[in-house]
């Protein structure tokens, strides 16, 4: 898919739970392609401790408005002051970046999108992308506690929703994998994204199941285009960038001890 | 426009402008944002005699101004440039120059014996900042008798423009770019990482994986402006500048001290275009101030 | 409150945040900004035999995150300190440390000894980058013979605690650290600055008048914490560490690298109270991380 | 003087000509005392290209008010984002630095301040002083253009005002030393702010007229403090520091070649 450098104009900037913030970024002209996994890399400006461009999922793409969203948790400098952004604001993204996630093979199947914390992010855009296609999933979001689950709403449009939070305020008690949807229902193929520890518990599940099964991986990455080989994981096959090769791999190429 | 033309031994760059080995994968990477034909020369990866695996992840800490980088020459060996990578690039209207990197001598020169073979690649850039297994792992670059040795034997097998590109981690440059010079090399390119270190300090560990790594980005530039300044100065032979070009700029400034080309390393991550943006910059800033052509800024400081 | 004391051989300091010479006057310059009392130690301006008028002007040029200075230990020699300054200095309740400079051996040794004489300061620090004007204008501290030789000499006329300090621009900084440290140092600091240049373009003239000067700030970090480490685990004396030091992290991340006790230098200028922010800082880690002393952290890297 | 880290408050922010700003900065509590021809040191928030403070003259202080005015000319990064800041952002000051001008035995002289692109900005703290002692000052401010020509109105309350441009657009035509008014009138005391050519000049002459004159020099700073010993100019007794010793020096202590 051809990549482009391109300033977005931010339409509105919307202070989420969580301490995240959704992004929504009008492309001055085409919208390029972008599949449902797929990140950019954006350019923080006037933060002298951020150098490095910063990888954030495309969470959604409404063409009808010609906009591209982004959810973005501040942890540090940089999401910080993406948080400062305002209406009018001009945003710098290197879009798009990754693979994606393979969403060819499973047009009538049973899909379950898993995704933890912020990593809900790309779930969106693969949902509402299933769901065009014919294929409505559920979603099996889970968080520490009820205000930190993002974007409900918008996910129960694309799709059955289910919710954990470790401490009950929302859902079933307990993490994604203790959920009971997991016993009552058969999946064929599991998308997630979220913490390492949660994508390994349900990679572990999955595994047993000898359910197919993606993850989305969250490196640090310095030039997102495959050049530097900084964000490489581990594989079957060795050392493999996370930012062209993934960031979805299916479990089974990783060298995960699960 | 000004002439950009400039030379490099007995290669010829239509404007000086190139990419630093490591930061501009083999170009191709970048196809989508510039026109590769527009850059003066690309220098690829890193290339090893064999295959090599790099480092563990973490590799990256980001510093002001800067990151640490701990790759550690990841690579598919020189077989596999050979027959799968020259192919695509060797089409390309421009100068393809490889980064040649080994750990002992043997490795360097069976690899630029592999690399003199391909008839599009009119250069190297020799990476003597690697290790030297066989001698007790101290850099290459960082000994006079040794650069000496391993350029002058890169030099018996190889025999289109040689680049020897310098590590900054050493007392004296100029004496090793004197050595590298003596050994028979046609220019020297720098300056390679300077050796960093980052910490988290919330875990107490180290935030790559090698404890160690390369420093490079803007934080380095002023390092690198003096250490070509003062090679140019010792040395003879045509000296590539490099280390913390973020703009037309700062390419000037190194022209200006003394370089007949420059490279862009890390600021391909941060501006994936940039490379094509200097070179318009570079031919701004002559047209500005009257300049026929680019060889007159060279070594044009006024002190 | 934890325990922020700490040693540097035989100097007790109440807390391991001392000034870097240079950037901090001679501490009354900071006085309104600051409780000098509440500060660790405070290393005075470079001092030398004779009085220096230093440098032409333009002495400073802005860098990425850094910046370079020509001042050339401008300072009124030893006596004048002796007669007019010390009697300021004197009942301020912390550790006072004068920076020794010198351009010969003599130089040193006579400056030595006069501070020897004063009973309120403890300990001194010595600038072996000087250029040794006797020898051929290199650096005394690169190169081991010549460090063993001045710190040796200054040993043996200085009888409290001395600390010699590294310049980094040299091949093996451990190497460096050995030889002060055989030769009779106390302790090693670390670093000094960076050699760089800045150019301006439009004027194709260099912005310092000695054309290269000395590298400091946020953009030398990597490199200082790189060193630390380094000679941290290369000898037994204390180290102190120094080098682009902006705030607490940064001082955390130097003493977990290896070092007792850290300097704060041209981040002084930026903001003329951090020294004591930092001192709160650490305390306030060592709190939230449950140490009761700060020695709990020195070398505490898990590597 | 006893000096500050402070943290003003900005009240407004307005264009001027030439490319200049006027900041008014509240204090948060007491404002300082401050002497004509101190200067503060501002840092510059979110600016990767800035990492030391800027000095600045201090332009006037309204102590009805509690504001303080800093008038400055966009010239490169720093002096750019300063003119970004808005009415209740802040700004961190260090204030006030160095001795000022010489205003002890000026009581009922003729005295003339010489201003010349933003070098005007001391002198109207300086006029307005003078003024409130009782001597009023006579100003004469120079600029390219009469665009150039910044704070005319607040000089004419302070004093009479004589202008020249270099083009004749406004008062006379040429340079500040050219103006009739330096013929007609005998000036006791001169004091100059402004590029060096036009210090020198100014200097020139009231040396062969034998008038006692001061200037204030804008060298390169670091601290600001006399710490770092970077702002050195040549003096008859060697290097001074420009931040302690001056800015502004009495031209016989010079080391000019005038
Ligand atoms: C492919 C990909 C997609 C991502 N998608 C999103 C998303 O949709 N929304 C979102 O909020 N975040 C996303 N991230 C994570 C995001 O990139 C980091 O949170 C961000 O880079 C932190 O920058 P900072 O300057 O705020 O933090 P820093 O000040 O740099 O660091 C603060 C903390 O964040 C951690 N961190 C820094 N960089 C990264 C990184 N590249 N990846 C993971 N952790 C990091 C640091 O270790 C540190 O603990 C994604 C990361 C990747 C690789
Ligand atoms: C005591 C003193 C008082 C001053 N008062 C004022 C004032 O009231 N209003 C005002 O607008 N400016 C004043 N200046 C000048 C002001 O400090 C500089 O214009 C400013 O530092 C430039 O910063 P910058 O980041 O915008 O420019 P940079 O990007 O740093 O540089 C842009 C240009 O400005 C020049 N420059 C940079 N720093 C200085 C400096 N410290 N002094 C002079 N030129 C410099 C550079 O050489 C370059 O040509 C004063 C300077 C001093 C020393
Ligand atoms: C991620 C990364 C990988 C690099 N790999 C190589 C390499 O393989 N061979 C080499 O000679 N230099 C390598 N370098 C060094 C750069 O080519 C360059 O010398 C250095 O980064 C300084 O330039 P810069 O500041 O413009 O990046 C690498 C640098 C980075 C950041
Ligand atoms: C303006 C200036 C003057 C300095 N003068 C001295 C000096 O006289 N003696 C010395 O040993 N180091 C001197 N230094 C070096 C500092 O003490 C310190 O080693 C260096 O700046 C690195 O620390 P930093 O990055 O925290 O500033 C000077 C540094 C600066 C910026
Ligand atoms: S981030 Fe550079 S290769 Fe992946
Ligand atoms: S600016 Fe530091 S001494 Fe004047």
């Amino acid at each position: 898919m051809k990549k482009y450098i391109i300033d977005f104009c931010v339409s509105s900037n919307e202070a989420l739970g969580n301490n995240a913030i959704l992004l929504k970024l009008k492309a001055p002209g085409q919208m390029p392609e972008m599949r449902p996994g797929q990140f950019v890399e954006v350019k923080v400006e006037n933060e002298p401790n951020t150098f490095l461009r910063r990888p954030i999922s495309i969470n959604y793409v409404d063409r009808s408005k010609n906009e591209m969203w982004l959810l973005v948790q501040k942890v540090g400098n940089g999401t910080r002051k993406l948080g400062e952004l305002k209406a009018g604001d001009t945003l710098n993204c290197v879009v798009p970046l990754g693979n994606g996630f393979d969403t060819s093979a499973v047009k009538g199947k049973k899909v379950l999108l898993v995704g933890g914390g912020v990593g809900v992010a790309p779930m969106l855009m693969l949902g509402a992308t299933l769901k065009a296609e014919g294929t409505t999933p559920t979603f099996l979001l889970g968080a520490r506690t009820k205000d930190m689950l993002l974007e409900q709403d918008l996910f129960e449009k694309n799709g059955q929703l289910y919710v954990t939070t470790e401490d009950g305020t929302a859902g079933e008690k307990g993490f994604v994998t203790n959920h009971s949807i997991l016993e009552k229902e058969n999946f064929d193929k599991i998308f997630v994204c979220g913490p390492t520890p949660m994508m390994k518990a349900v990679a572990k599940f999955a595994k047993s199941k000898n359910i197919c099964c993606e993850v989305s991986l969250e490196n640090k990455m310095a030039c997102g285009l495959g050049a530097c080989l900084c964000c490489v994981t581990e594989t079957q096959e060795g050392h493999k960038c996370v930012c062209t090769d993934g960031p979805v791999f299916n479990i089974n190429e990783l060298a995960w001890q699960i | 426009m000004a002439d950009l033309t400039t030379h490099i031994g007995n290669l010829t760059l239509k404007n000086p402008v190139m990419t630093a080995s490591g930061t501009f994968g083999f170009g191709l990477e970048f196809a989508d944002f510039v026109n590769l034909e527009e850059i003066g020369g690309i220098i690829v990866k890193g290339t090893t005699l064999h295959k090599r695996e790099g480092n563990p992840y973490p590799r990256l800490a980001e510093t002001p101004m800067g990151m640490i980088n701990a790759v550690g020459l990841q690579n598919k060996g020189v077989d596999y440039f050979v027959e799968h990578t020259y192919p695509q690039l060797k089409d390309i209207n421009t100068q393809i120059i490889v980064n040649v990197a080994g750990h002992s001598i043997e490795d360097y020169t069976a690899c630029a014996e592999r690399i003199n073979a391909l008839e599009k690649i009119n250069a190297i850039e020799l990476n003597i900042s690697c290790p030297n297994v066989k001698e007790g792992g101290m850099s290459f670059g960082t000994s006079c008798p040794m650069v000496e040795k391993v350029v002058g034997a890169v030099r018996k097998v190889y025999d289109k423009t040689l680049i020897v590109k310098l590590t900054p981690n050493v007392t004296d440059i100029a004496e090793i770019a004197k050595a590298a010079e003596h050994a028979g090399a046609d220019s020297v390119s720098l300056i390679n990482t300077l050796m960093g270190m980052a910490i988290d300090a919330e875990k107490r560990k180290p935030l790559i994986s090698t404890v160690t790594g390369g420093l490079s980005g803007a934080c380095v530039k002023p390092v690198a402006l003096r250490m070509v300044w003062q090679v140019a100065k010792a040395v003879k032979i045509p000296v590539v500048g490099l280390g913390g070009i973020m703009n037309a700029t700062d390419a000037i400034e190194f022209m200006l001290a003394g370089a007949s080309a420059i490279e862009i390393g890390t600021a391909n991550f941060i501006d994936p275009a940039i490379t094509v943006k200097v070179a318009k910059g570079i031919d701004e800033y002559l047209e500005r101030h009257g300049f026929k052509s680019v060889k007159e800024i060279i070594g044009a400081l006024e002190v």
